[in-house]
């Protein structure tokens, strides 16, 4: 696939024209953060942003997902409902497109959830690289600082141009469409790559050994204090994995109208850290605590994942690290913690 | 531009099933007898459940009562505990509830060919069991001994009464029967006290028994310890679990223990899967 | 049959039974599904019989525990909506004085002519079957409680804390703002209306069942609030929770 | 008719609970009786100690239709004691949010609690069958208000986003242009509002007293200004203890007030009778439609008042918002210093003039707190309006005098649980 570059100003207009035909999701300013949020005009997006507030999952995964609607009466009928509509994300960062390759492995697997599925293939991805990483992002050392090749356009800044790597058909017709390109150069690619590699030693947390290892790290760490300490503190309120471009489990409602007739059945985003996840009728609830469930979260993210999906739950962009206000969710932390201490206490 | 598609092959779209029979079995359950509307065959497993949809109200994981080897209609037995539960004891003969499924994995039927079958049940347990129970009395040829082991609480809460006077009655299958304790008024032939005080009357050859155990989570670990001690094999002890469960399919994420999925991966494990999952204390 | 529904109001400022009124686009579907036989709010008739009887307001005067009683008699579901009524509310900051003092600020010289006694929630006077808390009740929340209770299940009621559906809505926290938020202990439903709305959870909806109120206390000291600021802060709305608090 | 009992428990369609006693016997007036039974909240005794930060939180809570009126009243006591002075951006905000909370108070008094009375019915809901356009009507415009109170202030009772000296949060520029589509949109319903309410024959009464509220030299004073009174003139805000006069009734928990006369009136008509001329264009052409002009005595004009008032807010928040728009909606810095001090806010209420005086400390407690509520300063009013609405009407029968008595109660909008907060 080609390598083109595109004058910023021009890219910027390019934009504006992308807004008028389509839904465009783009990175805003939300003071003091940024924010994914639906393109008006070109001036508001922002390229060169450290962090969203929340990833761009709720756009292939909405916080509330209508599954299926239902007729009571005059009789009984039911019918799937999948929403979906042409969109393109644009500002994605690397480590929340690997997130994406993740949630393409639970959803469109063995089983294909229809509902993902549809957002998913109606969804243009453009990135952009991360040059500035954010002070809790770890994802240099997760692996994740670089995209995946799942992308439909790839941006870098290079400063007064972005380089782009076009992905996909899909990408070559957004930027036949939209960009006026030239082709790149060997030393602008060079360029990206330099630039590249200065961002990845820009990260400041870091784990501490490679993140193929964190699941034997866990292995022989069921039963280190650590998750009692840092479990104690938990609020269970559940913002360390509403904010995780990871965290996919959901709970299903139904809604009936007041005349009864008509109803529906959706999703909508749970956290296996909130109090009654496990919780059964009989009244048994199988991670009573907050270390429990901390633990089960930090397994989850840094193996049970890996084994069944093929990649680590855990992308390091540090969003939980930072939204966590008792300081306990962070992943790296933990891990780098387990590998400390794992000569001074007993495996399980 | 909002497409908005109306794809069938949704693995939430639920089938219309009717009710076409309600038979109380003890006081909060009752038995529920089903046929899709479509007229076809759910093809289960024993051992395997379905999501029950009341249509306003929500889904429930259900295991199947019934065995395959019967007509296209199918049986669940189900137990008032909440909404789900309470608004389909509330439906009648005619009635309309969605289907989902089957789902997880059921017993591993062929591999049960030819050996002795130890059921254990305690409670609503006998749900799940009776439709594998009812598999090797269709097939009886195909296994060796059957021995049903149930206990409950107290005689009232027995389920299926009818039809264990049947089985009581065969020569093939041995039936071991208590209750935790028996009120003064009450008939009752068996033995009084927990499920294990059940244990030391029973005689099996150990190599060839395999034990299908399902009842509540406190019953799996003494049931186990005594399974064990009679030298059945640690692969061939089989529990069916219960955990919260919401799609049946792996993606909501409520029944996983470690890194299995009971809905995928069970209900049904081997206590020696069980053994090696942190999460369950069995 | 349509179930008989009566609206009762107590000590309170009535926003809750407004919020109902609010509905004004589902109010047809309401009319035609409820048989609302008491409403003093807005209608003149009134039934003596309910299925489900909302309450609204604290109860803060010996002739209102009898008023309640005679409710309770007469409804088959009781639901108190609203902090004043689920939790005791704003109401209960008085119950730090006598209440003789309290009156005699009010009134001076006339004290004699009134009557309070210390405000309390409604459980703390009759049994109630469910609750809708929130100052004032979200209007989407009263629609799906009726909804699921003519549809014959028992109301849904959340209980995981606000923060949860405070980062799902996008909101930045307000700690990363420099200002401090009960939404951590306090229970959800509301989505984080008040940190969307620009201010910060004031725990009107009260605490979630199992609050890790040490970790509260410790994140609000540690954002320089004094024991006294931290205590004024949730006796804002919680003052009948006070001991969980201590 | 020679006996007359008229024993009201709880007046219905009306915020809080008050009763009403009229006898009559062989012709004569025995008894005429305006009493409030709704149980006191003591908000003056819950401020003590409350920090500035959260005391507009609180204030809010006493009265659920006209919150955004005691947050305002309150912000301002405590910008005045601390000597702050919000941007113009934040005083347009203000408005915008009082138009929303106007339009809401008066379509909900006027459709659903005023409305059933001229039409024989007990409630909007019964209307729903014989006059559906209308009811539909009053909820699209009381739907209209709530929408202005949740897109400038976070939601519609007990709004966040208003605190001291600015916004929490602040409106975009699309919201703004969709709420001014939106109040534009309204313009048809406001006519049939006029149409329907110029249909209704109110009951003829008139009865010379004193109208006091808010006035403003720029504007049709809402939110800020001096006292004026139709028989005194002007006065500063920190008159209103000389003004108020609170005194208490024992079969009352609300105070009750008086002025010069044995009592006087707040509340749209007394702001008509005070502001007319400053009115918006819109405004003034209905109240000519409807024929209200000042100085009007007649109490069941004041339905009419909140009609007039309430195109004038509409009127006035698509101008707001046209301002608001040129200038450019900018984040602002919400800087408060703390400061010992007492300060006063006044604002007129749907219902009229109310005034929060607060005393801080050193750390920006309140040490002492004092709420004058519209209702508290009408009581009186109502009452001398009551004894002669009875005496000259002893030619009707106990039903069709009830209803009247009702009605004149009703048409001063009282907001009880506020009075008795
Ligand atoms: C594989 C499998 C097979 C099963 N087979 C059977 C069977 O054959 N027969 C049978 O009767 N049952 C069976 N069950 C159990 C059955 O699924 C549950 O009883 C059922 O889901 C309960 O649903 P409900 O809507 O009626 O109860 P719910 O309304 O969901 O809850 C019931 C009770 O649980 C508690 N509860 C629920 N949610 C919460 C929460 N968020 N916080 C706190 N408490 C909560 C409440 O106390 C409530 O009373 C099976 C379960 C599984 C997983
Ligand atoms: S676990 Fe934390 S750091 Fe890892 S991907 Fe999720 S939010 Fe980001
Ligand atoms: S780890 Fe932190 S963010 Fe996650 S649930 Fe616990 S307290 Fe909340
Ligand atoms: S602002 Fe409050 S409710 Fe929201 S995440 Fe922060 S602490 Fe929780």
């Amino acid at each position: 696939m080609p390598i083109v570059t595109t004058l910023k100003a021009d890219f910027y207009s390019s934009v504006q024209n992308m807004i008028h035909e389509n839904e465009v999701y783009g990175v805003k300013r939300k003071t003091p953060s940024f924010a994914f949020d639906k393109l008006c005009a070109t001036q508001e997006l922002c390229l060169d942003y450290d962090i969203t507030v929340l990833p761009p999952n709720q756009y292939l995964l909405p916080p509330t997902d209508p599954l299926i609607t239902f007729n009571l009466s005059p009789e009984v009928s039911i019918r799937s409902k999948v929403e979906s509509r042409a969109t393109i994300i644009l500002g994605i960062h690397a480590y929340d497109l690997h997130a994406i390759k993740l949630l393409d492995a639970v959803f469109t697997g063995n089983l294909v959830d229809v509902n993902y599925q549809a957002r998913r293939s109606a969804t243009a991805i453009i990135g952009v690289d991360c040059l500035n990483p954010w002070l809790y992002s770890f994802a240099a050392s997760m692996g994740t600082a670089l995209p995946p090749s799942i992308f439909d356009l790839w941006l870098t800044d290079l400063g007064g141009e972005y380089l782009i790597e076009v992905g996909s058909s899909r990408g070559q017709d957004l930027s036949k469409r939209y960009l006026k390109t030239k082709s790149a150069r060997k030393v602008q690619i060079r360029q990206r790559d330099k630039f590249r590699q200065d961002s990845l030693n820009r990260y400041q947390l870091s784990l501490d050994r490679s993140a193929q290892e964190i699941p034997e790290i866990l292995d022989k760490a069921w039963k280190n204090p650590l998750w009692e300490e840092l479990g104690e503190k938990c609020f269970s309120c559940g913002s360390c994995t509403m904010v995780c471009p990871t965290c996919v489990c959901f709970d299903v409602r139904d809604k009936i109208t007041l005349n009864l007739k008509r109803g529906e059945r959706y999703r909508l985003g749970d956290s296996c850290m909130f109090d009654a996840f496990d919780k059964v009728a009989s009244g048994e609830n199988f991670r009573p605590t907050g270390t429990d469930r901390l633990r089960h979260r930090l397994y989850r993210k840094g193996k049970y994942m890996l084994e069944r999906w093929g990649e680590l739950g855990c992308v390091g962009c540090g969003r939980c690290v930072h939204a966590c206000l008792v300081d306990i969710a962070s992943p790296v932390y933990a891990y780098n913690r387990l590998v400390k201490e794992a000569t001074q206490w007993p495996s399980a | 531009m909002a497409i908005s598609m109306k794809l069938e092959s949704s693995l939430y779209l639920p089938k219309l099933a009717e009710v076409i029979k309600v038979e109380p079995l003890a006081e909060k359950e009752k038995l529920f007898r089903l046929r899709l509307r479509d007229g076809n065959r759910l093809d289960h497993t024993p051992g395997q459940f379905v999501e029950v949809s009341v249509l306003g109200i929500g889904e429930a994981p259900i295991s199947m009562s019934s065995s395959p080897t019967r007509d296209e209609s199918f049986e669940l037995g189900i137990r008032v505990v909440g909404n789900v539960t309470r608004a389909l004891h509330r439906l009648q003969p005619g009635d309309t509830v969605g289907i989902r499924g089957p789902f997880g994995n059921g017993f591993p039927v062929s591999e049960l060919e030819g050996r002795d079958l130890l059921f254990v049940a305690g409670g609503i347990g006998l749900c799940p069991l009776r439709s594998m129970i009812r598999y090797a009395i269709d097939k009886r040829e195909q296994f060796g001994r059957i021995i049903l082991m149930y206990g409950c609480r107290e005689p009232a809460e027995q389920l299926f009464r009818g039809e264990l006077v049947e089985w009581r009655q065969r020569q093939d299958i041995e039936i071991l029967e208590s209750v935790d304790r028996c009120p003064l008024d009450a008939a009752w032939e068996g033995s009084v006290g927990v499920i294990t005080t059940l244990f030391p009357q029973l005689n099996i050859d150990r190599h060839r028994t395999t034990a299908l155990v399902v009842g509540p989570p406190i019953m799996y670990r003494y049931v186990v310890a005594e399974c064990l001690k009679k030298g059945i094999g640690k692969d061939q002890i089989l529990l069916s679990l219960e955990r919260r469960m919401k799609c049946g399919m792996g993606f909501c994420g409520h029944c996983q223990i470690n890194n299995v999925y009971v809905c995928l991966d069970g209900p049904v494990f081997r206590y020696e899967e069980l053994t090696k999952l942190k999460e369950t204390e069995v | 049959m349509r179930p008989k529904v009566g609206v009762f109001d107590f000590t309170c400022c009535q926003g809750c039974e407004l919020q109902i009124l609010n509905c004004e686009e589902e109010m047809p579907d309401l009319i035609a599904a409820l048989d609302i036989v008491a409403f003093r709010e807005a209608m003149t008739e009134r039934g003596n019989y309910y299925d489900i009887a909302f309450i609204d307001g604290a109860c803060s005067r010996e002739s209102e525990i009898v008023s309640l009683k005679e409710i309770r008699k007469r409804a088959k579901i009781v639901i108190p909506i609203g902090a004043c009524a689920c939790l005791g509310g704003v109401n209960c900051l008085k119950n730090a004085y006598p209440m003789d003092e309290v009156l005699k600020a009010e009134y001076g010289e006339a004290a004699s002519y009134y009557d309070t006694i210390p405000a309390r929630p409604i459980s703390a006077v009759i049994p109630v079957d469910f609750f809708m808390p929130g100052c004032p009740i979200v209007k989407e929340e009263f629609i799906r409680v009726v909804q699921e209770l003519l549809a014959g299940r028992d109301p849904y009621q959340p209980n995981d804390p606000v923060c949860a559906e405070c980062k799902a809505g996008g909101n930045v926290c307000v700690f990363d703002k420099g200002m401090t938020c009960l939404g951590p202990v306090t229970r959800g439903g509301c989505k984080a209306t008040c940190v969307t709305g620009g201010a910060v959870c004031w725990g009107c909806r009260g605490l979630i069942d199992e609050p890790n109120i040490h970790a509260e206390k410790e994140i609000l000291e540690s954002a320089g609030l004094s024991m006294e600021d931290i205590t004024k802060r949730f006796n804002l709305f919680n003052v009948c929770q006070e001991g969980v608090w201590k | 008719m020679s006996k007359i009992d008229i024993k009201v428990n709880q007046l219905t369609r009306m915020e809080g609970h008050g009763n009403l006693t009229v006898k009559v016997s062989n012709g004569e007036v025995e008894e005429v009786r305006w009493e409030i039974t709704e149980s006191p909240r003591f908000f003056e005794v819950m401020l003590r100690g409350r920090p500035w930060h959260d005391a507009h939180v609180l204030v809010s809570r006493i009265c659920g239709i006209c919150s955004v009126s005691h947050q305002l009243a309150s912000l301002q006591a405590t910008e005045a004691a601390f000597g702050i002075e919000p941007s113009e951006q934040t005083i347009l905000l203000r408005k915008l949010l009082y138009v929303g909370e106007v339009i809401e108070s008066h379509i909900l008094h006027l459709y659903f609690m005023a409305m059933p009375d001229f039409l024989g019915a007990g409630s909007a809901f019964s209307l729903m069958k014989s006059h559906k356009d209308a009811v539909l009507c009053g909820a699209r415009l009381k739907k209209l208000g709530n929408y202005v109170m949740e897109i400038v202030g976070g939601r519609a009772v007990h709004p966040q986003a208003a605190t001291v000296n600015g916004f929490g949060r602040l409106p975009s520029h699309r919201d703004l242009l969709c709420l001014r589509g939106r109040l534009k949109e309204a313009l048809p319903d406001l006519e049939s509002t006029v149409a329907l309410f110029k249909g209704f024959e109110l009951p003829e009464f008139s009865r010379e007293t004193e109208y006091i509220s808010l006035t403003h030299p720029e504007e049709y004073a809402f939110i800020r200004g001096s006292i004026r009174s139709t028989d005194t003139g002007g006065a500063s805000i920190d008159q209103y203890p000389e003004i108020a006069n609170e005194y208490c009734v024992p079969h009352s928990t609300a105070k009750f007030a008086k002025h010069v006369r044995g009592s006087y009136v707040v509340g749209a008509l007394a702001r008509i009778n005070n502001n007319f001329e400053q009115l918006h264009p819109l405004a003034k052409k209905a109240a000519t439609e409807l024929g209200l002009k000042p100085i009007c005595f007649k109490p069941f004009m004041n339905n009419i008042a909140q009609v007039v008032e309430t195109i004038h807010e509409a009127g006035e928040g698509i101008d707001i918002i046209d301002e608001l728009l040129r200038a450019g909606i900018r984040e602002e810095q919400i800087s408060v210093t703390v400061r010992a001090g007492r300060g006063i806010g006044a604002v007129e209420a749907p219902r009229g003039l109310l005034i929060h005086d607060f005393t801080y400390g050193e750390k920006g407690s309140i040490v002492k707190a004092n709420c004058i509520i519209p209702t508290n300063q009408n009581h009186a009013n109502i009452q001398h309006d009551l004894e002669e609405l009875v005496s000259c009407n002893l030619d009707k029968n106990e039903d069709e005098l009830r209803l009247l008595c009702e009605m004149l109660v009703r048409a001063y909008d009282p907001c009880i649980s506020c009075s008795t907060h």
